[in-house]
Order: structure tokens, then C-alpha cells, then sequence
């Protein structure tokens, strides 16, 4: 299956148990629970090159229970790795906003990883509004 | 490369602050052509690191899906007075810093 | 018939001054008064509207 | 004769209020809503929302047959009105795409907008048979009236209507078969025609709003220059001026009447910093194109090595403008965070999110008043420069309402054109005359890549290959090959984009196969094109209803072409004489089109009509050109637009052979040009390989 499908697979599943390509390189098959992230993106995006982005994820950010990494992954972009930030106790919050690109519309999915290993994701659906007289891109 | 930095001068301790930073750079695709077609080759800021006090608090590692003059907020505890300093290099190998003093009381 | 309609205004306007001139105009009457532009390309169905109005006797606007 | 511009003026100062009033009190909760599509008014009113553009394609009719057929409701008492933007935002994009663009409103809506009238009609029923406690399938709905069939009883849909908003929409619902249908597929007239002909009807241009002052810009000639500087005080005190606005890449004078701002401009001293592209001419560019377009390649070599006789061409086509006849425009009010838009767009979700990106508010507080398009052709869907512009001074003009509109001037030298594309295309033909090789090279910029950003796959752009690359002829070997190369010169869709070139260098020089081969263009054609497709279907049926095999009368010369665009297929027959002085008489002009089905055959008809015009305009007069790095044609003097005495007779043959949705704004153009230019050939023995035919002597009687 192509990889936008295996995304939607997944996204359309209770968001546990079953692995994904796209998410495999960084969980190693862990389970990835919905959950603590919350992904801030704009409904709509005039165009794709610069898109707001917050993320923010539930924790304590202490030494024994804090975020270790946040991953943002793409359903469309040719790199779907947007990019990966990492975080430890000496951050006290979890909380990181930037702009990104877009290539068309498209789901972009924040992936937790804990200091405990436990993986917790949310994710947020942007329509690029950019609208093209064409067939092939079905954007 | 030129960065715009945005930090409460002072803070008290065990606060956490806020810490912003805008750096000028073009974050090349690798996709676009210059006008006489030639290619114009990737080009982004892969890492970036944010240390305080010679700690390091964030790190990032970014690729295309970054927008151009990458913005960056995050967060860290202050802890004593001292300074941030701000590391990255791009895939072309260009390396960029900054720093900024912080008062904690 | 119109199409996105921006030109209808002066279409009707130049039909209505046609037809008073002309009551019953030729397709050269037609071709020489209609020249309004229009970028949706009615200008077959501006023709038989403006036959339609001359049979139908009053040059009705 | 009063002009048209006093006869709006008068009839706008006499109504100012009327339809403009500032927000609209929301009709939406008025009158209770089935779905987000059908509300039903206790009086029998029924409301169909329609969540595109209008711009003369007719979708906002069809779109609406579509629902009411599923609905069973009474047509007359349908009225469409547009789904509201800000309900949109807030209703987590209720109403799906709001764009209209790429002749895909109705095949990409028509499943979901059948599925609304069919759960409405479901929730009437059921509300009924609850009022009469009687099993709903006892119920049946027709002409907007419910009966219960054993007791005879009857109730109307707006009876029912407050309960059926009630209940919760069906899981399933199945759609009827379409060759029951009763209000789809029927030439009901346009929805829009009367408020049109009356004058009633409102497009971006006639905005009007209590304390409005207007806007006239100057962005930089050159394209991709930037402002450096504008001395304002001897321009801010003329009289009317209000403000000059130096932006980045324009300069606005705002004044109390938009004559003035105009005036104002033309003696404003700019000065421009262009970014190197001010000595590009259109020679320099096709010069660019060609060198890339020459490179010779290996591998093709070998296949054309056993052919027989090998035929090598190089097809030109030129930068166009859309040419609307509204230019470009955009009112706007950004007052107390709160942002509210008129314009012409054909996609009012992105005209919604470039305002609210602009002024820097929540996509809640904004709110894009639907208006008719004068003309959209694609220069209103991919780009919204004029609302960037519009809320921007909006924005520096602190809450006062700010209408903005362009010159026709500027609508021309700052559109997104239609890219320019230089193909070579080679071929090897067998003994018998046949295709066994086939190459061609497209050198063009990449609308794609520079306009939308996105990077194409294997660094191909569907678009500029379209035609070419998915071309129907059973020929064994073909490679098709794109260099992109991107002038400084901003390209976009234009109505029916890549097809609008394309099928006019394939089905040429198809053409100039069949010559060679030594048989009939016709005859030709069926051969390669494998029985069972699309194309073969409606070539038969297009070369049947022009009697391709009769003689003509003499003098007369025929041409053809076919080619599948937008998901549905077209064929042309084009039948001309050409006077020694190169005056071309086009006889008739035959239009097949099979789209598969057919929601309104008059609106269909309608648009092969228009593209017909549109495309004879483009392909006899169309040429934007450059020199100094900016566009040399200003207005319709130097940019020829079809007249109605030049209109010839044109006759549409509908073959939709079902079973699928092709699209209709914008496949009816792409047969033309090859036709026509196959029947100069038949006529002159002269191959026309670049247009426009102008440029090649030829005029149009």
C-alpha cells in the first residue's frame, strides 16, 4: 500500500496496536497511543509555505516523568520527517511552535516519545487552499 | 546568518521562560530552479541546539517541512543568571550562532 | 442566454437601441450594431434573442 | 444612449442598501436546516446551498438539480443560495471544496450533493409517517409532496420540515439510477438568468458600502521587482486623494472616488528596483526554451532507426491572458478585529483564509460575501493577489471600507498567464504508414512548481506533459520528455491549462502523420485509437454528425481533431475557406463532447458555444509578449477578443455514453485548435506549428 494509505490505516485504527512504516523508524513497532499532544494547525492555509504550528504535550517535566522527544510527521510531504524536536526536564514545558510547509493539503501527526518509552500522539488536518485548475493533484 | 532572539531579560528563579528565535535562512527544497533552470540545491538547517549555561535544553533537527527563516519557540527553566547560546549548521555546511544574557534573581 | 453575465447590461442596451432603430434587423444589422465584447462567447444566443424580440413585435427591453 | 456605466451608477446610488447591508442577519438559522445543504421553509420555500463560484459555468444551477433530484422536491420552488464561509470555518468545513476550478465543481460534488438530497428527502419522510404514526415505508415523496399511499393523506415538505430538522441523518441512502431522472439531466434554465438581465444581479466590482473610499494600484512593471521608492506629498495633495500607500511590491492611492486614485497614480513618481529581469524579451525567452527543446537523445534514436520514414516538428504556443471582463478587484472593511471581504473569486474558502492570513485574525472573524464572478477562466481560483492587496490597505486604512480595483491595464500586465510551451515532437512511421515510435520533448514552465509551490513528481508537470504523456494512439514505443524552465514571467490555470496547448501540437502533428501516411485524417485517427475508448467513441460520432465523407462544396476544406480533457472527450470537425489573401471563412464548427452524463444538455451546449469563441479569440489573436522583462499588450486594443459577427456557426454534439463524470467548463476548448489548424492545412498546404495565426498572415472574415 502506498504510504498515505498506511497513515490513514492507522489514524483509522484505535491509534494502537498496529505498526506503520512511517511511524516505525522512531517507535521500533512500541504502541502509540492517542492522547496528552495536542497539535494546533490552522484549518485552512492560504498557501503551503509557511503554516503556523504549536504542539504541546501533558507532562510533569520532571526527572522521573518528562518529554523526551517530539516528532512531527507528514502525510504528504516528499520528507515525511518534518522535523524532531528534543526536549528533557531542564525545558519545564513541552510546548513548541514554529511554521512549516505544507505540500498540499494534508494530516500532520505530533508523535511523543517519553522518558518512561511509552509513545502518545495527536494530530491536526490542514486544507491548503490553494485551489489548482488540475486533475492530477486532486488536492 | 542574522537571528532575531526573544527572552524575558530577567526571571525568577525555577520560572519557565519562554525563549523564541527567528533565523534568516532560505531552507532550500532542493526543488526549485533558478531562473536559468540550473537546480538549486538543498540547502536547510538541519541542527540546532539551545544551551544555558553550557547545558543544553532543546535541540532540533529540521528539514524542508520547516518554512523558510526558521522560527523556533521553546521553553526552559531558569535556573541562575547567566547566558543562552544558540548553535546551528546547515546541510551546506554554514555555521550560525547567538547568544543572549539572562538575569535570574 | 448569458453566461457569467457582466456583459448582459450594454448587450441589452445596444439590442434595445438596434431594434428601435431597425424593428426587424438582419444578421448584417446585427453583426454592425452588436459589438459589445463578450469574453464568455454568448454572441449565438444574443443573435437569436434579438431575432426573438423583433418577431415578438414590441422592442421590449 | 446611456452607457452601461450610467446606467449602473444610477440604479447603485438609487438602492444603496439593498443586498449590501453590512452582515447580513444570518439566514442560515432562520428557516430549519435538514442538512447543510437543504433547508425547508414552512411556506414550501426550498433553499438548495450551493458552496462554489458562479462565473457563467452554470454549476450553481446543475449543482442544485442534483440535490432536488434526489430530494423529489418541487423545482419551482427551489432558491439557490450560497453556503456562507464563516458558517464553513465555524461548521469545521461543512460544505467540503468551495472551489470552482478545474470543470470539477460537479464530478467531484455530484456523489455528496445527490447523498444530501436523498437523506433530506429520507428525514421528510420519516417526520411525516411519525406525524400520521404510519411505517414510512408507506410514504413516498413527489413534486415536494408527501403521501401516505393506504389512507391517501397528504402533507407538503415545509409541514414536516421543523421535525424532520430534527432527527438524525440515515447511515445509507441509495441514489436513483439516472435514467429516472426528473430534474437532473434536463435543460432547466439558469437560476441566476433573471437577476441578470434585470440587473439585479451583484458582482465584486459593485460592492458599495456606507463612508467606502477607493483604491487604484501600480505594482512593478518588471514582474518580480520590488518598490524602491515613491515621493507621496505632491500626489496626497491632490484633490480627492486621501492616502498614498507605498507597499512592498505595489503602491495604492486611495481617494474619494476611484477616477481620482487612478488619475493620482499615473503622475505618481515610482521608482522601481528590478531583480535583474528587466532585459528579458520574449525572443531571450523562447531562445531559453529552444536550447533545452534541441538536445538530441539516445535511446528514442534506436526505436526510430527501423522505421520507415521519420517526421521531426517543433510546435510553439504563447503566454495568454485571461482577459475577464471584470478586472481584478477586492472591497474590504477590517474594523474591530473583524474582517469583511466582497470579491470575485473562485474560491471564496481561499479568499477566507488569504484574508485572514493578511489581517492577521482567526479564520472566525472573518466573512467573504458571495458575489457573481464577472469571468473567472482560472485567474480568480489559483492565485488571490487582489484580496492580499484589498484587506491590506483595508487594514491601513483603519476601519474605513476600501474598495479596490484594477485598471484594465493592470489586470492585463499583472495576470498569471497562460506558460508559453515549446515541444519537439518526433516520430517514425512504418511501411504502411503506421506509428512505431513516437518522442516529444516539452520545454515550459512549471505552474505547479512555481505558482502552487509543490514539488512535482520525477520533476515532471502533469500539466505541461498533459495530452502528450497519457495520448490514446496505440504507437509502441512513445517517450515523453519535460524540461522545466521557469522565465521570470508568472504563469497559472488558464481555462483548460495544459489542454489548451497540448492536444493543438498532438493532433497536428497526428495530422501530418496521416498526410504522410498518405490516408484520410479521419480514417487515420480510428485506426490507432483502439475501439473500446472514449475517444474512438465520440470521433465517430462527431465525423458522423459533421457527414465527414460527403464532398464539400468548393473551396471548402475540412480538418479534425480528438483528444480527452477534464475527464470527458471531445472531438472537433472544423470546415473553412481561406481567400488567396489569407482571410479565413470558418464554415461550420462541429463540438462532440462525451462527459459521461449530462446534468443540464442546454448548459452544456452553452459551454462548447463559449469555448469556441474563447479559443478561436486565443488562437487567431492571443499573444502576450515581453520586452524589458514586462508584458508590451495594455488593453482589448492590442489583446483582440472575438466579436459577434465573427462568431461562427458552431454545432454541439452531446455523446455522453455514461457511467462516468467528465468535467464541461473547460474540455470544449481543447479539440478546436487542431481541428482548425488541420483544416488551414487541408486548405493552404500550409502547416501551422506556432500560434497565433496572425502571425502567420491569416485573419478571420
Amino acid at each position: 500500500m502506498r504510504r498515505r494509505s498506511f497513515l490513514v490505516v492507522l489514524l483509522g485504527l484505535a491509534f494502537g496496536a498496529r505498526a506503520d512504516p512511517l511511524l516505525d523508524p522512531i517507535t521500533k513497532g512500541a504502541p502509540v497511543r492517542q492522547g496528552r499532544v495536542k497539535l494546533d494547525m490552522p484549518l485552512l492555509a492560504d498557501n503551503g509555505n509557511s503554516v503556523s504550528m504549536s504542539v504541546s504535550v501533558e507532562s510533569p517535566m520532571t526527572e522521573a516523568d518528562h518529554v523526551r522527544a517530539i516528532h512531527l510527521i507528514s502525510e504528504r510531504n516528499p520528507e515525511a520527517r518534518m522535523a524532531s524536536f528534543h526536549l528533557g526536564p531542564r525545558a519545564g514545558a513541552a510546548e513548541i511552535t514554529s511554521r512549516v510547509r505544507l505540500a498540499g493539503s494534508q494530516r500532520v501527526v505530533a508523535l511523543a516519545e517519553m522518558s518512561d518509552g511509552s509513545f502518545w500522539m495527536g494530530s491536526a488536518s490542514v486544507v491548503v487552499t490553494l485551489s489548482a485548475c488540475v486533475d492530477e493533484l486532486g488536492s | 546568518m542574522a537571528a532575531r532572539i526573544q527572552l524575558p531579560g530577567r526571571a525568577r528563579r525555577g520560572e519557565v521562560i519562554r525563549v523564541g528565535i527567528l533565523i534568516q535562512h532560505p531552507m532550500e527544497t532542493g526543488y526549485r530552479l533558478e531562473v536559468d533552470g540550473r537546480k538549486v540545491p538543498k540547502n536547510v538547517i538541519r541542527s540546532f541546539a539551545c544551551r544555558y549555561n553550557g547545558v543544553e535544553v532543546f535541540r532540533a533537527e529540521m528539514s524542508p517541512g520547516i518554512a523558510a527563516n526558521p522560527f523556533l519557540q521553546f521553553h526552559a527553566v531558569a535556573l541562575d543568571s547567566g547566558e543562552l547560546e544558540f548553535s546551528w549548521v546547515d546541510d551546506a555546511g554554514q555555521p550560525g550562532s547567538a547568544r543572549e544574557a539572562i538575569e535570574v534573581t | 442566454m448569458p453566461q457569467c453575465g457582466y456583459c448582459q447590461g450594454g448587450q441589452i442596451l445596444a439590442a434595445v437601441a438596434l431594434l428601435r432603430k431597425k424593428p426587424n434587423p438582419t444578421d448584417k444589422d446585427i453583426d454592425e450594431a452588436m459589438t459589445n465584447i463578450c469574453r464568455c462567447g454568448t454572441y449565438a444566443r444574443i443573435r437569436t434573442a434579438i431575432h426573438a424580440a423583433a418577431k415578438s413585435g414590441k422592442a421590449r427591453a | 444612449m446611456t452607457t452601461r456605466r450610467e446606467f449602473l451608477k444610477v440604479s447603485a446610488a438609487g438602492g444603496l442598501a439593498f443586498g449590501f447591508h453590512l452582515p447580513a442577519a444570518n439566514a442560515q438559522n432562520v428557516a430549519p436546516e435538514i442538512n447543510a445543504w437543504v433547508v425547508v421553509r414552512p411556506d414550501d420555500t426550498v433553499i438548495i446551498r450551493y458552496a462554489r463560484s458562479e462565473m457563467g459555468q452554470g454549476s450553481m444551477t446543475s449543482a442544485a438539480q442534483l440535490v432536488a433530484e434526489e430530494l423529489e422536491c418541487d423545482w419551482t420552488q427551489v432558491r439557490v443560495e450560497y453556503a456562507d464561509t464563516n458558517a464553513h470555518v465555524r461548521r469545521k468545513r461543512a460544505w467540503g471544496d468551495m472551489a470552482a476550478v478545474g470543470s470539477r465543481t460537479i464530478r467531484q460534488s455530484q456523489d455528496y450533493l445527490r447523498k444530501a438530497g436523498a437523506g433530506a428527502r429520507e428525514m421528510l419522510l420519516i417526520a411525516a409517517a411519525q406525524g400520521w404514526n404510519a411505517p414510512v415505508a408507506e410514504c413516498t415523496a413527489s413534486n415536494g409532496v408527501i403521501t401516505h399511499g393506504p389512507s391517501g393523506r397528504k402533507t407538503s415538505f415545509g409541514k414536516v420540515a421543523g421535525e424532520a430538522a430534527k432527527l438524525a441523518p440515515p447511515k445509507e441512502v441509495t441514489l436513483k439510477d439516472p435514467k429516472d431522472w426528473k430534474i437532473a439531466g434536463k435543460p432547466i434554465r439558469r437560476v441566476d438568468i433573471p437577476d441578470i438581465v434585470t440587473g439585479r444581479i451583484r458582482y465584486g466590482i459593485d460592492a458599495q458600502l456606507p463612508g467606502m473610499v477607493y483604491a487604484a494600484i501600480a505594482q512593478c512593471p518588471v514582474f518580480g521587482g520590488k518598490l524602491k521608492s515613491v515621493e507621496t506629498v505632491k500626489t496626497e495633495r491632490r484633490r480627492g486623494v486621501i492616502k498614498v500607500l507605498p507597499m512592498e511590491d505595489y503602491v495604492a492611492v486611495v481617494a474619494d472616488n476611484w477616477w481620482r486614485a487612478k488619475e493620482a497614480l499615473k503622475e505618481l513618481p515610482i521608482e522601481w528596483s528590478f531583480s535583474g529581469n528587466e532585459s528579458a524579451s520574449s525572443e531571450s525567452i523562447l531562445q531559453f526554451l529552444r536550447v533545452v527543446v534541441a538536445r538530441r537523445d539516445g535511446e528514442l534514436e534506436q526505436g526510430l532507426a527501423l522505421a520507415a520514414k521519420v517526421l521531426e516538428a517543433e510546435y510553439f504556443t504563447p503566454y495568454l491572458a485571461h482577459a475577464t471582463l471584470e478586472p481584478m478587484g477586492c472591497t474590504a472593511v477590517v474594523k474591530d478585529g473583524r474582517v469583511d471581504v466582497w470579491t470575485s473569486t473562485q474560491n471564496a474558502e481561499a479568499s477566507h483564509a488569504t484574508a485572514a492570513a493578511t489581517a492577521g485574525v482567526p479564520l472566525e472573524n472573518v466573512y467573504v460575501h458571495r458575489v457573481q464572478l464577472g469571468g473567472g477562466f482560472g485567474r480568480r481560483g489559483g492565485s488571490q493577489d487582489f484580496v492580499r492587496q484589498g484587506v491590506q490597505i483595508a487594514k491601513a486604512m483603519g476601519s474605513t471600507p476600501v474598495k479596490l480595483l484594477w485598471t484594465r491595464e493592470e489586470d492585463t500586465q499583472h495576470d498569471f498567464y497562460r506558460p508559453l510551451s515549446l515541444v519537439r515532437i518526433k516520430a517514425g512511421l512504418d511501411a504502411s504508414g503506421n506509428p512505431v515510435a513516437w518522442y516529444s520533448r516539452v520545454s515550459a514552465p512549471s505552474i505547479i512548481s512555481t505558482l502552487l509551490k509543490l514539488p512535482l513528481k520525477e520533476g515532471v508537470d502533469p500539466q505541461a506533459v498533459a495530452s502528450f504523456a497519457d495520448q490514446p494512439y496505440a504507437i509502441p514505443n512513445v517517450r515523453i520528455e519535460y524540461a522545466q524552465r521557469n522565465p521570470h514571467v508568472p504563469v497559472g490555470f488558464w481555462r483548460t491549462v495544459g489542454h489548451s496547448q497540448n492536444p493543438f501540437m498532438r493532433e497536428s502533428f497526428v495530422d501530418e502523420l496521416a498526410k504522410a501516411a498518405g490516408k484520410d485524417p479521419y480514417e487515420y485517427r480510428r485506426g490507432l485509437l483502439p475501439a473500446a475508448t472514449k475517444e474512438y467513441g465520440v470521433l465517430e460520432a462527431t465525423a458522423k454528425a459533421a457527414r465527414w465523407a460527403e464532398p464539400l462544396p468548393a473551396g471548402v476544406h475540412r480538418g479534425i481533431a480528438v483528444t480527452e480533457a477534464y475527464g470527458s472527450y471531445v472531438a472537433a470537425v472544423a470546415e473553412l475557406a481561406v481567400s488567396d489573401k489569407n482571410v479565413v471563412d470558418i464554415k461550420r464548427l462541429v463540438l462532440g463532447i462525451d462527459s459521461g452524463h449530462v446534468v443540464n444538455p442546454d448548459n452544456v451546449v452553452a459551454q462548447m458555444q463559449g469555448s469556441a469563441v474563447f479559443m478561436l479569440s486565443a488562437m487567431f489573436w492571443g499573444d502576450i509578449t515581453i520586452k524589458d522583462g514586462r508584458v508590451e499588450q495594455s488593453n482589448f486594443h492590442d489583446y483582440r477578443m472575438m466579436r459577434l459577427r465573427e462568431m461562427p456557426k458552431v454545432e454541439v454534439v452531446l455523446a455522453p455514453s455514461g457511467g462516468f463524470w467528465g468535467g464541461i467548463g473547460e474540455p470544449g476548448q481543447a479539440a478546436i485548435a487542431p481541428a482548425i489548424c488541420n483544416a488551414l492545412f487541408a486548405a493552404t498546404g500550409k502547416r501551422v506549428r506556432s500560434l497565433p495565426l496572425k502571425s502567420h498572415g491569416f485573419e478571420i472574415a
